[in-house]
């Protein structure tokens, strides 16, 4: 509250009043207004498209708001910067929602990118001080990831923290965090509000986008609701709670996250045949020896640290990386999965962990990138029946809420939880037997997240084996029947719906002791 | 004289069995005159006991330039030039000369100090073909000249064509590039006989024989082959095979000799080995082939 | 539940072709093509107003026969190009299939025969380009620039390197000969461009051409064949290569090892004149033909003009980035 | 937090050096490099067995002075190539550029001043690539595309046609004179090679062609200006490739307007022999001399050892293939 009048009395560092954006017709923003303050933490909430990142990328220079359409005001003087070069120098520091990484680089590279690296008097680079200077940056935020890495060898999550180490290298006076933590997981998101209450001490005002409302009310000042590209409210934080803040983004009520109700335990259904059995899985680097199974009609969480090697996992269940050791039993028969060819064929599924990377086809129009797994399907001898197959994508959109113009609009246009939707309906629409999600809802605005979460425990009740990783544990503790917790490629616990909570995940995934796991077992 | 020169080369030869070796580069080996060529120096060298290595320059000076080094890397006793360019290849030359390897040109003349060169005059082929059509036509008509790639063999007959028909009646009502191929040959003249319609040309000259058969196919499919008539330069086999067929329009070609230019050319060279003085410039006729005269003409 | 695994319903309401023009890249295409078309459009009326008898129906029919050999090649090319890949090869495949088929025709062979195996010759040299760029890996720049060198070779040395001369008049037919008084090598181009039209757009092969170039992880993750297509794309754009080498022979009464130099270049250009993306996963065959026209179009214009050959290179080169910058501009 | 924005700090514990070799593309790079090294070598044992003299230093002067244009060539397609871009134009280039500074010469300018217009020739065509390219952002393979016929056809029309005979021997000596009986084009290739290798590794223009190639929109976001920097790129490719003409007509005495034709293929496939991967990002200019001394090797050995012409075709195209798969199948 103290903090709260010093943020009042300050003028703010950055206004923005009455700003509409257009693209190619469409109207993203309408007459939206915001104002920051030095140290503060200024959440911007709204639904998946509201016009969040839009906003930020004006702010941030990536944009320009449309003609005559409103001012900008930073510190004294009104200003619009044409690109993104003079916005940095003015002090707006930003980590795009988007990862924007040269995967051909190394850290370091990734983290200065767009500075001028230490140079001798020759205009040299001088690469010890580069790679010095990034690791400073990494220790500070408690990462002991090299700066010599080749980015291209890191996971999404590792990537993340390069993006935001990069955003923290240099000195920014306004700080705009565009879902920094969609795939991290809590460790480091501890860390990384540390980082944020570093800052505002120092006067840095940040701007905080994230779709997981507990960050929210546990690291922001104030918070600012976009719906649909209008402004719709800001206030102070503690002034709202969750269930009115999920109203004033997406209109109406909806109560906090979904929670599955618990269902029936294992013991009763010991004896039928596991969907899908794992026996001492390993390849030597990301997954050691792991084994379990899963039911029919159950839904398996996996949580852990990043890098824990969930990601590796699925992708070699899939047969997407290579498996050295171990078998794999898919309803009771041992199964040989050398790509993920064999694995669709035994009625294996997987939502891979980046969407745009290893799900998207974003050349292509919504109908196709939910049907294209089953075009045979959709086929008279050789020719596709494109009216079977609008048919069908409809039905998809109609069940799954998808949000597009028409099954044809091309699926770039679409937002991040839509665009999930439609990964998810492509492998819907194969009819597994084992359904694998990886991270299913990053990135994912709390409405669509509902939805998905009410989708992913129906079609466990329609009797399919879902294995489901996910690094925000509300989420794992809210819709698994089971959950286990991997720490460096190993399970390190296993522990049922009711004995879950965030404490004990986090215990096992830090590497917690042995004997603990087995009284669990 | 052929039987002749060759029996005293013969003789020569004998005293430097096996141990003679022999480079040839050629412009290119994308045409039949030059394949020809290549295959009469191969044979011939075998006739002298003598060994051959023969290269194409792909029509890239720089690729001949190149070669003539091999060649002196390989240590050959005499290069046969048949140059893409003629100063051009001075430089290449002039390391040859330098490394006292003889070289002897061949078709196209060329600087640098070659020892001889022996040539049919591409002038006069471009010459004789001007000469027939100002006569046939009485000095007075339009015809279609087909260029070919920008080397000075092609020049040199663009230009005997044109100086020849200077001053006379005979006009040129289109000039293309037939890039030296059937295939661009057939292209350009459809799009000629497009923009001049019947009855408007007389004659077509064009720079070689695959060009100018390129050119009697368009007029076939056109169905104007009784409007004018083709003259070509090279004399090749499958242009002469044209000329025998029924109501073929290629009224001529000033034929020249490939196969006989570089045997030629290898006797000078040997001459030049064995300490004889030879004449620079040694001048294989062209003369003109016409349906009178087909079947007295040898061939290539 | 059923419902979102099984998909026998209603359809939802909207129809969506109405919309497919509406939105998407659907739209972004066709409106590319739309603006090619204006400018072939605009050049054709340049043309007839500054060449003698360019609209002539004769001139017209001219200008397709004289493309038909370049738009069989373009048409493999745009598939090639669709999945990201390139294809060097195909102008000397089209001297190898010429050389091959018309010595085959020599040996009294039947002459569809004869040609079948040109075709043939054609759809090896592509089958080989496809296992190394896909099953192997390695780059199909690379590769099919190897094959560009090593089948020309091949041209000369079965031809020796002279012409080989076509006697079979069937064989002739198929190049020079006409129906209706229209030419046959325009009726296959437009056979060609029909097949891979439907092909494209209602064939699953298709489909999983445009998926791997847009996405070829992705492609690979909801388990398309990505290999087998791939080495099929090129098998086709050899194939083709080798029709339309077939095609020349039977216009030049010959094999020629020379022919078909360059003719990958005029191939490419015209695909991405077309609007296809060379980084893969955009692009119609429709835009090819339309790249194909307006390449044929100036060549045949600026010589109808009688532009000497010099300066038909520079006018050409102009026209072809001012097609493209008209084009970006406009949009 | 001071930690984060201020740099003065104890150097980290692990020195960089020794990591840069265990991990990342350094590595992986240094690996593809010795690889073609490897190949190199064991392409230079095969011919020094099969081809007489070809271990003699005079030919092998000869072979780095055979390959010295190409290489020049290649060095400014290897950062167009960084870049995620192609340029077809620099074969007409040297054409352009040799025809017009043996022009001036001809006009009895200083030779220097002569040759310098014809690097100027070159840098202007490559310029307005560059503006074509990344200012209005037309696909850079059909802007150089234009670029490789239009000037092409400059040359043509500049000349006349016909090559232009140099005559000043300044001019002469560096395409054809020598120091320390090592020719001049040879001392050009390595401070070519070096510029651009410490342009690559040391400068601030050189990483951020790296990062374009790795991200462009990356790039751009983190405030590089990426336009400036590949229109710099395209330019560069442009100047080198006119100093390669230089030298050409100073090595033919002449400034030749077909010279060049083709030249692009070449650099092109040693950049990519050399490892660097035409989606840009990845690659050395380490590669890229490999990779033409290979190409330069093949062509001399089998020179050498008297290949039939029409069997070296198909050879090379043979060795090329080897080549690369070879070094898949290493690694
Ligand atoms: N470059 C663009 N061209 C056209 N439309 C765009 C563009 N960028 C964004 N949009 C549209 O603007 C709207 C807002 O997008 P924006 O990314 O700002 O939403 P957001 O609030 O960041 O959503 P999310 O929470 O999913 O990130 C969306 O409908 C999107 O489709
Ligand atoms: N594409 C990749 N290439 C190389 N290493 C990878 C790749 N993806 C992940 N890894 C490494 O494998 C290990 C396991 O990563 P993985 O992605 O499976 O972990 P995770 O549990 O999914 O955590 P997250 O995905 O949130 O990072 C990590 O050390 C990571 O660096
Ligand atoms: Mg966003
Ligand atoms: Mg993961």
């Amino acid at each position: 509250m103290i903090m709260q009048e010093k943020v009042e009395a300050r003028t703010p560092i950055l206004k923005m009043e009455g700003i509409n954006k257009t693209f190619s017709g469409t109207t993203v923003l309408k007459n939206v207004n915001i104002e920051l303050y030095p140290g503060e933490v200024h959440a911007l909430m709204g639904e998946n498209g509201a016009g969040k990142s839009t906003l930020m990328k004006i702010v941030s220079g990536v944009y320009m708001p449309d003609q005559d359409s409103g001012t900008i005001t930073y510190k004294t003087d009104q200003v619009t910067w044409k690109d993104p070069m003079t916005a940095r120098k003015m002090g707006i520091g930003v980590i795009h929602q988007e990862l924007n990484l040269a995967p051909n680089l190394t850290i370091s590279e990734n983290i200065l990118m767009g500075t001028k690296y230490p140079r001798n008097k020759f205009g040299m680079v001088r690469w010890e001080k580069v790679h010095r200077r990034a690791k400073e940056v990494l220790t500070s935020m408690g990462s002991d990831l090299k700066p010599e890495t080749l980015v291209s060898t890191l996971s999404v999550a590792q990537q993340q923290m390069v993006e935001i180490a990069r955003a923290l290298s240099y000195k920014a006076e306004v700080l705009i965090m565009d879902e920094p933590t969609a795939s991290l997981t809590d460790k480091e998101i501890d860390r990384l509000f540390e980082i944020i209450k570093d800052l505002r001490k120092q006067g840095v005002a940040i701007v905080y986008i994230s779709h997981r409302m507990e960050e929210i009310f546990k690291i922001s000042d104030r918070y600012t609701v976009l719906r649909d590209g209008e402004w719709i409210k800001s206030g102070p934080i503690q002034e709202t709670n969750t269930d009115h803040l999920v109203n004033l983004m997406v209109g109406r009520d909806l109560k906090g996250l979904f929670q599955r109700s618990k269902g029936n335990d294992i013991k009763a259904r010991d004896k039928e045949n596991p969907a899908l059995e794992v026996k001492n899985l390993s390849d030597n680097t990301f997954v050691r020896d792991l084994s379990f199974q899963i039911y029919p009609g159950e839904i398996v969480g996996f949580a852990g640290l990043v890098g824990a090697g969930r990601t590796e996992l699925v992708r070699s269940i899939f047969g997407a990386s290579d498996i050295l050791q171990g078998e794999i039993r898919v309803a009771g028969e041992k199964v040989q999965i050398k790509s993920p060819i064999d694995a669709i064929r035994y009625g294996i599924a997987l939502v891979p962990e980046s969407r745009k990377e290893q799900g998207l086809f974003l050349d292509m129009s919504v109908k196709e990138n939910i049907l294209l797994a089953e075009l045979k399907k959709h086929k008279k001898s050789l020719k596709i029946n494109w009216n079977s197959l609008n048919h069908a994508a409809d039905v998809y959109i109609k069940n799954l809420k998808i949000k597009t113009a028409s099954p044809d609009q091309s699926i770039s246009g679409l937002s991040g939880g839509n665009q999930q939707k439609a990964v998810i309906a492509r492998w819907l629409s194969t009819n597994p037997k084992v359904l694998l999600l990886d991270e299913p809802t990053r990135g994912v605005d709390i409405g669509a997240k509902t939805e998905i979460h009410k989708i992913i425990s129906e079609l466990a009740d329609a009797g399919l084996a879902v294995l489901m990783i996910s690094s925000e544990l509300p989420e794992v503790i809210g819709i698994s029947d089971r959950i286990f917790v991997m720490n460096e490629g190993r399970i390190t616990g296993h522990l049922q719906k009711n004995e879950a909570t965030q404490e004990r995940i986090m215990h096992y995934a830090t590497g917690g002791n042995k004997d603990e796991i087995n009284s669990v077992d | 004289g052929n039987n002749e020169t060759s029996g005293q080369e013969n003789e020569s030869a004998d005293n430097k069995k096996g141990d003679l070796k022999i480079g040839l580069t050629l412009n290119n080996l994308a045409n039949p005159f030059f394949v020809s060529m290549s295959e009469a120096a191969g044979e011939y060298a075998e006739e002298l006991g003598a060994e051959i290595i023969i290269q194409a320059a792909d029509a890239d000076l720089a690729k001949q330039t190149s070669q003539i080094e091999d060649f002196i890397t390989q240590g050959v006793d005499l290069i046969l030039l048949n140059a893409v360019d003629s100063e051009g290849i001075a430089g290449a030359v002039a390391q040859a000369d330098a490394a006292g390897i003889p070289v002897i040109s061949v078709d196209v003349g060329a600087g640098g100090g070659i020892e001889g060169t022996v040539t049919s005059d591409n002038y006069q082929a471009g010459a004789l073909a001007a000469e027939y059509m100002i006569e046939d036509l009485g000095g007075k008509g339009n015809v279609v000249v087909i260029d070919g790639p920008p080397v000075t063999a092609v020049k040199d007959r663009i230009a005997g064509f044109e100086d020849t028909i200077e001053g006379t009646d005979i006009k040129v009502i289109a000039k293309q590039n037939g890039e030296g191929n059937r295939e661009k040959g057939l292209q350009v003249m459809e799009s000629i006989l497009q923009a001049n319609k019947p009855g408007t040309i007389d004659a077509v000259f064009a720079n070689n024989d695959p060009v100018a058969i390129g050119a009697e196919i368009a007029q076939q499919q056109a169905g104007r082959q009784d409007e004018f008539y083709i003259v070509g330069v090279d004399g090749s086999p499958d242009v002469i095979k044209a000329m025998k067929k029924e109501g073929s329009s290629i009224a001529g070609t000033s034929a020249q000799n490939p196969g006989e230019m570089v045997k030629k050319a290898m006797d000078v060279g040997i001459q030049v080995l064995d300490g004889e003085s030879i004449e620079e410039v040694i001048k294989i006729p062209v003369d003109l082939v016409t349906q009178d005269n087909l079947d007295s003409y040898k061939g290539w | 539940m059923k419902s979102i695994l099984s998909t026998n319903q209603q359809p939802a309401a909207q129809p969506p072709v109405q919309s497919r023009f509406k939105l998407g890249h659907h739209a972004s295409t066709v409106w590319n093509q739309l603006g090619m078309v204006i400018i072939l459009i605009l050049l054709c009326i340049v043309m007839s107003v500054m060449a003698p008898n360019f609209l002539d129906s004769s001139n017209l029919t001219n200008i397709l026969k004289q493309v038909s050999v370049t738009a069989i090649l373009a048409a493999g090319m745009t598939i090639v190009i669709l999945t990201g890949g390139i294809d060097l090869s195909v102008g000397s495949i089209v001297a190898l299939s010429g050389v091959v088929s018309v010595m085959a025709s020599q040996t009294g062979i039947n002459p569809i025969l004869a040609m079948l195996l040109g075709v043939g010759a054609g759809y090896l040299v592509g089958f080989i380009n496809g296992v190394f760029t896909a099953k192997i890996g390695l780059p199909a720049f690379i590769v099919t620039l190897a094959s560009m060198t090593y089948v020309r070779g091949l041209a000369y040395v079965t031809s020796g390197g002279y012409p080989v001369v076509l006697e079979s008049n069937t064989f002739r037919f198929i190049g020079s000969g006409s129906i209706l008084s229209i030419p046959t090598p325009i009726y296959l181009m437009i056979l060609v461009y029909i097949v891979m039209f439907l092909v494209l757009k209602y064939t699953m092969f298709g489909r999983h051409i445009y998926a791997i170039g847009g996405n070829e992880e992705a492609a690979r993750l909801t388990g398309i064949k990505v290999k087998k297509t791939l080495v099929n794309v090129y098998s086709i754009s050899g194939l083709l290569a080798g029709l339309g080498g077939v095609v020349l022979a039977g216009r030049l009464y010959s094999g020629q090892p020379t022919a078909g130099n360059m003719y990958e270049l005029d191939a490419i250009a015209a695909v991405i004149l077309g609007g296809s993306k060379l980084t893969g996963g955009v692009g119609k065959i429709q835009g090819t033909i339309i790249g194909v026209l307006i390449m044929g179009v100036i060549t045949n214009g600026l010589t109808l003009m009688d532009v000497s050959y010099y300066w038909q290179l520079v006018v050409k080169g102009g026209v072809i980035v001012s097609a493209v910058l008209i084009d970006r501009l406009r949009s």
